[in-house]
């Protein structure tokens, strides 16, 4: 259990811009990885966005997720600032 | 609500799209006829255009926008939309409901978002736009970039405490 | 309001028009580039359209409507619908405001009415939208003959405790 | 003063129609009648227009007016019943 494994999250908007432009980056973590965990992973590993991560929700395959949801392998993960439309 | 408790009626009654086209021709093309939102028992049609605006005020600050830009998760957005618009038409008893809502740059005076509603009585379809504005601006994966005419681009990411200087 | 009130600016504003065509077409003709409600300012359009209804349930009792014929004392009504613009204009700092109202007789599904408002954000033309049509309902001397599939004709003269069935 | 006078009074919808399709009746009244003398006497010289006539408003030169307002000598009279528009 808790075997090491990457998980890649989608960026968008000032998110992808603190990344350098990237839609995406890989953070390194493990099996049973909660939301909230995940988030901090993100946040050490990519410091630039940390801020915005702070404020930010997860979605796990297109849905937004409570901080102790377990993140599913093969899902798709996405951070998702607070959102501006309309 | 998920996606099984939305009935046939119900699909046929909701209309959803996000497109990098300009919004008003679309709506143009149907508009004389209306059948997006026509029902024999629909006593109310609105629509609401969401419109990039030039100056805004705040406080003794005016801003002039350019234009916007916006992206989305689209695949996540449209889902939420969907859901969105059925949600609308079981709370508030709605004929039928349109969202649409564009992406990349919209200049000044065009629509980003248009939403339509058709009720039997008006109050509903009045509640109906208002609270679907209300909840595609809190969760829909949707992002607008504000480019000023002195070239600073900017996207906004609202706060409880700063809010969206630039909504509708 | 009185008159004088309204500056040049405001009156520009203003788009009234009592008329026996339909109105559909008068708003096709403009909605691609909507310059009736148009402004470079305006974050929010809003176009609400008052429809005739097939069915009318009140309690266990469904009426059938053949269509509805209505009637104006035009002159008072047409002053006193540009006197509830300009008070809207002012109430909801609005940038244009647009009633139209049809007369004689009106078919199901097309437009007794059509209200538009443009502002720079989007709950003044919510409200805006909202007022004019209670305000119209209850203050602007129109009415309406509801005729049904029976061949009944009545004229509709709404009283506290009798409400209007046909209304929108 | 009081002199015997005519007051032509506009009729629209519902009481057209109880006036057998007239656009108006002839109310004989006098000088510096109010709006509400001027109602009453409707009502009585006018039997199937009283009715309505109890619920309707009354203008003077496209106007509500109120129940004491003295009706001018050439003004534009109308009985306002509830109204229906939208």
């Amino acid at each position: 259990m808790n075997e090491p494994r990457t998980i890649e999250v989608l960026l968008f908007a000032g998110a992808s811009e603190a990344a350098d432009g990237a839609d995406r980056v890989i953070v390194r973590s493990h099996d049973h990885i909660t939301a909230s965990e995940l988030m901090k992973q993100l946040a050490d590993q990519h410091a630039a966005l940390a801020p915005l991560a702070r404020r930010s929700r997860l979605a796990i395959d297109q849905r937004y997720v409570s901080a102790d949801h377990v993140i599913p392998s093969g899902a798709e993960v996405a951070l998702i600032p607070p959102v501006s439309g309309g | 609500m998920p996606a099984q408790s939305t009935t046939d009626e119900d699909f046929d009654s909701v209309h959803v799209c996000l497109t990098d086209e300009p919004l008003e021709p679309m709506i143009a093309a149907t508009s004389s006829e209306e059948p997006w939102l026509a029902h024999p028992d629909a006593g109310a049609m609105l629509w609401f255009h969401g419109v990039t605006r030039r100056k805004t005020v705040q406080g003794d600050r005016v801003t002039v926008t350019k234009e916007l830009s916006y992206t989305a998760h689209r695949e996540m957005a449209v889902k939420q939309l969907k859901e969105l618009a059925h949600n609308a038409v079981q709370e508030f008893t709605l004929h039928r409901v349109v969202i649409l809502h564009r992406l990349g740059v919209v200049p000044i005076g065009q629509a980003s978002v248009i939403v339509g509603c058709s009720s039997s009585h008006r109050v509903a379809s009045l509640d109906a736009v208002a609270t679907i504005m209300d909840r595609l601006k809190k969760d829909v994966p949707i992002w607008k970039q504000e480019r000023f005419e002195s070239g600073d681009r900017q996207w906004i990411h609202p706060s409880p405490t700063t809010d969206d200087p630039t909504t509708h």
